[in-house]
């Protein structure tokens, strides 16, 4: 990794030569996705055991680049001129790391609406229950993909932006896919309200120890708390910097704690539901 | 305040090794056979009421990890969902998992696969039970939310890391009068699941939940281990505040339990020949 | 037997909840248009947030994450738009990056409404670095190499060529991030960036319980509580925006939830009381 | 009737159509088909539902695809020329196979990257996190003494309080043994404590959930019916 990083800023042989450069490239990616792709069949032969390994040997090393950069002493003076104490041999490889999993991450969103379109198209062919719906979300999906991909790629100066994509884009989604989700999200204060009334019950000295914590928060961070008495903020704040906070320290901790646990078992693979 | 490399302080190494100790031995020691004990949860008693309830009404359950994006959250969900499904799968009731994220959405489909198997009822398992709505926050809530009362669910399930759109879950689940537990590590959702739910679990319980009814050795060895770790917090803590109370606060051995730049300060000050 | 005719309790506590919908509903309206305004009372994260803005030099580089959707809207735009004014006011540089796709282009369409307003020049004194999904490998590729982990901006340009970020190597040559969020986002923020990073937090109220343990050790310096708290820094800031109509009218919904908790309770109480009279 | 002019989409004498305020309009109605969930479920709001997981889920193409895939992969390989970077992308292609029988796991290799990498991770935000927070716990004596100049009797009884209650919620959360006695009793005095975090928080969520529907009262009366609300 240490050498694709250095070489990669010279003009070198990872770099494809100016002229035809565009012809270079698409060979190259096509060659990729065929000896990447092709791999596959290959994988395919190994028996279960050794599918396992693979994913074990995969995410033990994603874990151990991480962590070893983290962990291993930093200034190795050995390797680098003393420019910059804070990094060892490993630290200079985060940064194409960080492009890879950005990639690799944002394949991972699209898996989704992958399965998201999938589903309905499927819905739509097969006439399942409810399939007039899936028609309506796949069109909006597919204009709105349309509308923002070329949005983006007008803000980069690639496409020209017209008036019909800019006014377009704006009505999809300054004036339906925000207000939509503001609407959707602004329910919930609908249904606090009505829980309020039906389900918050002080049914235990717990629940009236959180009940009462609630309104005196609610009232003494409000405008009208420091109109009724200028008591009501100072205790409020009081309550939230000294009773809350340790709380939630403790809480922090217990989560940390259980986080670093589950990290190892994650990077070891000791989980059998995941790898 | 924060670290870039564990040099900066190296008391951090010395704490997550002696925490990833005391997890792999209590993990080796479950693994060879060793009876861990885990108390048991009293949200446990609530699931189990709730899976009774359900196959009384023969309405679907639906089991709801949330937008839990996939990692460590997710798979202890799943691990609590797939012990759910062995139970319903005995009264054939049906199911229906909604996720909001794609991962979580995939290895949801192979686990309840596996609960289905692991039930004896392979033939139940229909992969549309299980299903991803969307990774819009507010588009999954409303479609969580029209199925629950489209379908009048008899009983609501949702472990998981939450956001806003629990109380439309818990709500919803209530308009219908669905029996509904949660269980999530999300605590600025936890009281809305005291307030809206017949039973919640909160914060690391949800971690014990998933150990003590998988049995798993890995899961109730890292429990254990867990607990050590937080045993030595307390004490830490303890020790710590007596020793500021006596040193100050800005002593060197203060410093070096945690801070950046702590290390270096208290060997300085050691080897400068004893304390400041 | 004869369906017991529901006492006058029971019937509360079975009120259709569309009523109470309505009843929420008409609350807001009323106390939205009503003109009575109450000044806020500066709460102690609020005016730590402001100080930390006040200490910033002409040219100081800061980095706004935002990471909200038009989901939060009403929280999280007061806060940024408060912000930027302040910004603008030192004269500081700020970059935005978000890590939510529909916050990409609503803080970008936020920036550029009010920068335009003072003049701010996009390129020369602000810039806007687009969408990455994973925050926590993008704050350590910032950290080690900041103009190769972001490339270009939203418009295309690269970053070493724009005047905003000359010379600027690392996420280190910045002096405050400033996180508005309406998730756990702060906690990457706190764990990978470089260590004289000050970090200020804009949440939404339902974050800013959890924060207070961070205040408590200064891992973040200061914050900014959901509308409530747009409407104390608007004050402090001395201008008109949209956090004190909300902050005023927060207060009387409060109130009325307030009294249907109670009521709901002596409904409950009162309900029991006369079924064991008559059980 | 000069509000009326200006609140409908389209101007009656010279009839032409107002994309502004006609944008408004798109915009309330869309808010309104969501609040009639509130009523009842209907297929108006089924259609809206539809149409908003449709359009977000379509939105999202344009940042992932060209400010991630343009920006990390089409540029520094076509334009730039590093043809390293060809591999990623066929590397992160395998998660699609997590849709079939038989190639299922070959999505497991990039599942356990991904997995991997946030375990590696998390070592450092396990230090940068939780040890300040434990390290600042520590920096609260428990009685004024020269050591500790500038404590007052006020900051000693706040640093006992927090130390009890951190240490008591703390116990509520341990699992490996049967808690009793004076151990049940403090985890007790934790769950306590514990509900006045829950409370914080309650209190703090309603708070945050008010402005949201406030936020899009005002837009309804601010933008649609033009009623000019106070600046405050």
């Amino acid at each position: 990794m240490v050498v694709l990083t250095n070489l990669m800023a010279q003009q070198t042989i990872w770099r494809l030569p100016e002229e035809s450069r565009v012809l270079f490239a698409t060979l190259i990616v096509a060659g990729a996705f065929v000896l990447i792709l092709g791999l596959i069949p290959v994988l395919q032969t190994l028996p279960p055991r050794g599918r396992r390994a693979i994913v074990v040997t995969v995410t033990f090393l994603a874990g151990l680049f991480f962590a070893a950069e983290f962990f291993l002493p930093v200034d190795w003076t050995a390797i680098f001129p003393k420019d910059d104490p804070k990094r060892n041999f490993l630290t200079p490889a985060i940064q194409p790391a960080q492009n890879v999993l950005q990639i690799i991450g944002a394949l991972a969103l699209g898996l989704g609406t992958f399965g998201l379109v999938r589903l309905h198209l499927r819905n739509a062919v097969q006439r399942r229950a409810q399939w007039g719906y899936s028609i309506v979300l796949l069109v909006s999906f597919v204009v709105m993909a349309a509308f923002s991909i070329l949005n983006t790629l007008a803000e980069k100066k690639i496409v020209e932006r017209g008036p019909v994509l800019e006014r377009g884009f704006a009505i999809l989604f300054d004036h339906t896919l925000i207000q939509l989700d503001a609407a959707m999200f602004s329910l919930v204060a609908f249904y606090i309200f009505s829980a309020a009334y039906r389900a918050f019950r002080i049914r235990s000295v717990e629940a009236s120890i959180l009940m009462f914590t609630a309104m005196l928060v609610m009232i003494g961070v409000v405008p009208l708390g420091a109109q009724i008495s200028p008591a009501l903020p100072t205790i409020a704040n009081w309550v939230l910097a000294q009773l809350n906070a340790p709380a939630q320290r403790a809480i922090e901790f217990g989560v940390g704690i259980g986080g670093l646990a589950m990290a190892i078992r994650l990077w070891l693979s000791l989980e059998r539901g995941v790898t | 305040m924060s670290y870039q490399h564990a040099q900066d302080n190296w008391f951090s190494a010395i704490i997550i090794g002696f925490i990833a100790l005391a997890v792999l031995m209590n993990i080796l020691r479950a693994q060879l056979g060793a009876q861990l004990y885990i108390r048991r949860i009293p949200g446990l008693d609530a699931i189990d009421e709730a899976i009774g309830r359900s196959t009384e009404l023969g309405r679907p359950v639906t089991m709801i990890p949330g937008l839990t994006s996939f990692g460590v959250v997710a798979v202890q969900a799943l691990t609590i969902f797939k012990y759910i499904t062995k139970q319903i799968a005995r009264f054939a009731t049906p199911m229906r998992l909604l996720s909001g994220d794609p991962t979580v959405f995939a290895v949801a489909q192979e686990a309840i696969a596996d609960a289905y198997n692991e039930a004896g009822r392979p033939d139940l398992y229909d992969p549309d039970n299980v299903r991803f709505l969307s990774d819009r926050q507010f588009a999954f809530a409303s479609g969580v939310a029209g199925l629950i009362q489209r379908e009048r669910v008899a009983a609501n399930f949702m472990f998981g890391e939450f956001f806003a759109e629990s109380l439309i879950f818990a709500e919803t689940g209530n308009m219908v009068g669905a029996i509904q537990i949660a269980g999530t590590v999300s605590f600025t959702q936890v009281p809305f699941f005291v307030a809206a739910c017949d039973y919640t679990i909160i914060g690391d319980e949800f971690y014990a939940t998933s150990a003590y009814l998988s049995r798993e050795p890995v899961l109730l060895g890292s429990l254990v281990g867990q607990d050590i770790a937080k045993l030595l917090f307390a004490l830490t803590t303890l020790g710590g505040v007596i020793a500021a109370s006596i040193a100050g606060t800005d002593a060197p051995i203060i410093k070096l339990l945690g801070q950046p730049g702590g290390w270096e300060a208290f060997w300085k000050s050691v080897l400068q020949g004893g304390g400041q | 037997m004869q369906a017991r005719t529901q006492s006058v309790w029971q019937r509360m506590l079975s009120v259709d909840r569309r009523w109470l919908y309505l009843i929420l509903f008409v609350n807001i309206v009323i106390f939205l248009l009503a003109p009575l305004r109450m000044p806020a009372s500066i709460s102690p994260p609020v005016q730590k947030f402001y100080d930390e803005i006040e200490k910033l030099q002409p040219g100081d580089l800061v980095m706004i994450s935002s990471n909200w959707s038009a989901s939060t809207l009403a929280e999280n735009q007061p806060q940024l738009e408060a912000v930027i004014t302040h910004l603008m006011r030192k004269q500081a540089r700020f970059t935005i990056i978000s890590i939510e796709a529909q916050s990409r282009d609503i803080s970008y369409r936020l920036a550029e409404r009010v920068t335009k307003e003072k003049g701010y020049q996009y390129g020369e004194q602000w810039a806007h670095f687009g969408f990455v999904p994973n925050l926590v490998v993008a704050i350590k590729g910032m950290v080690t190499d900041l103009p190769n982990t972001i490339k270009q901006d939203v418009r295309g340009t690269e970053i070493s060529k724009m005047p905003a970020l000359r010379g600027v190597k690392s996420l280190s040559d910045y002096k405050v991030v400033i996180d508005v969020t309406p998730s756990g986002t702060v906690p990457a923020w706190i764990s990978y960036s470089p260590k004289n990073l000050t970090i200020l937090y804009c949440p939404t109220s339902v974050m800013a319980a959890e924060a207070y343990t961070y205040l408590d050790s200064g891992q973040i310096k200061g914050m900014i509580t959901g509308a409530k708290g747009a409407q104390e820094y608007e004050q402090l800031l001395g201008i008109k925006g949209l956090g004190a109509p909300f902050a005023n009218t927060i207060s009387f919904s409060h109130l009325l939830i307030i009294a249907f908790i109670l009521l709901g309770n002596f409904a409950m109480l009162m309900n029991r009381l006369q079924a064991r009279r008559e059980g | 009737m000069d509000w009326l002019q200006e609140f409908l989409p389209f101007n009656l004498n010279p009839p032409s159509l107002n994309l502004d305020r006609l944008s408004v309009w798109i915009g309330v109605l869309c808010t309104l088909a969501i609040y009639s969930l509130l009523y009842r479920e209907n297929p108006i709001y089924r259609f809206f539902e539809h149409m908003y997981i449709g359009l977000a889920a379509g939105y999202s193409l344009g940042p992932l695809g060209v400010d991630i895939l343009y920006r990390y992969w089409i540029e520094p390989i076509w334009i730039q020329g590093y043809w390293a970077w060809a591999f990623v992308v066929p590397y992160g292609m395998y998660l699609y196979f997590i849709f079939s029988e038989r190639y299922g796991w070959i999505s497991r290799i990039v599942i356990g990257t991904l997995i991997g990498a946030s375990a590696g991770l998390f070592f450092q935000e396990f230090s940068s996190r939780y040890l300040p927070q434990l390290n600042s716990t520590l920096q609260k004596p428990l009685w004024v003494s020269d050591a500790n100049p500038d404590m007052t009797y006020g900051m000693v009884i706040n640093n006992f309080l927090f130390i009890i209650i951190l240490l008591s919620v703390l116990t509520y959360f341990t699992f490996s043994y049967e808690q009793r006695g004076v151990v049940k009793r403090v985890a007790i005095l934790g769950r306590w404590f514990l509900m006045i975090g829950l409370g914080a928080i309650f209190g703090n969520t309603v708070m945050a959930r008010m402005a949201l529907m406030i936020g899009r009262i005002y837009y309804l009366l601010n933008d649609w019916l033009l009623i000019r609300v106070g600046g405050g």
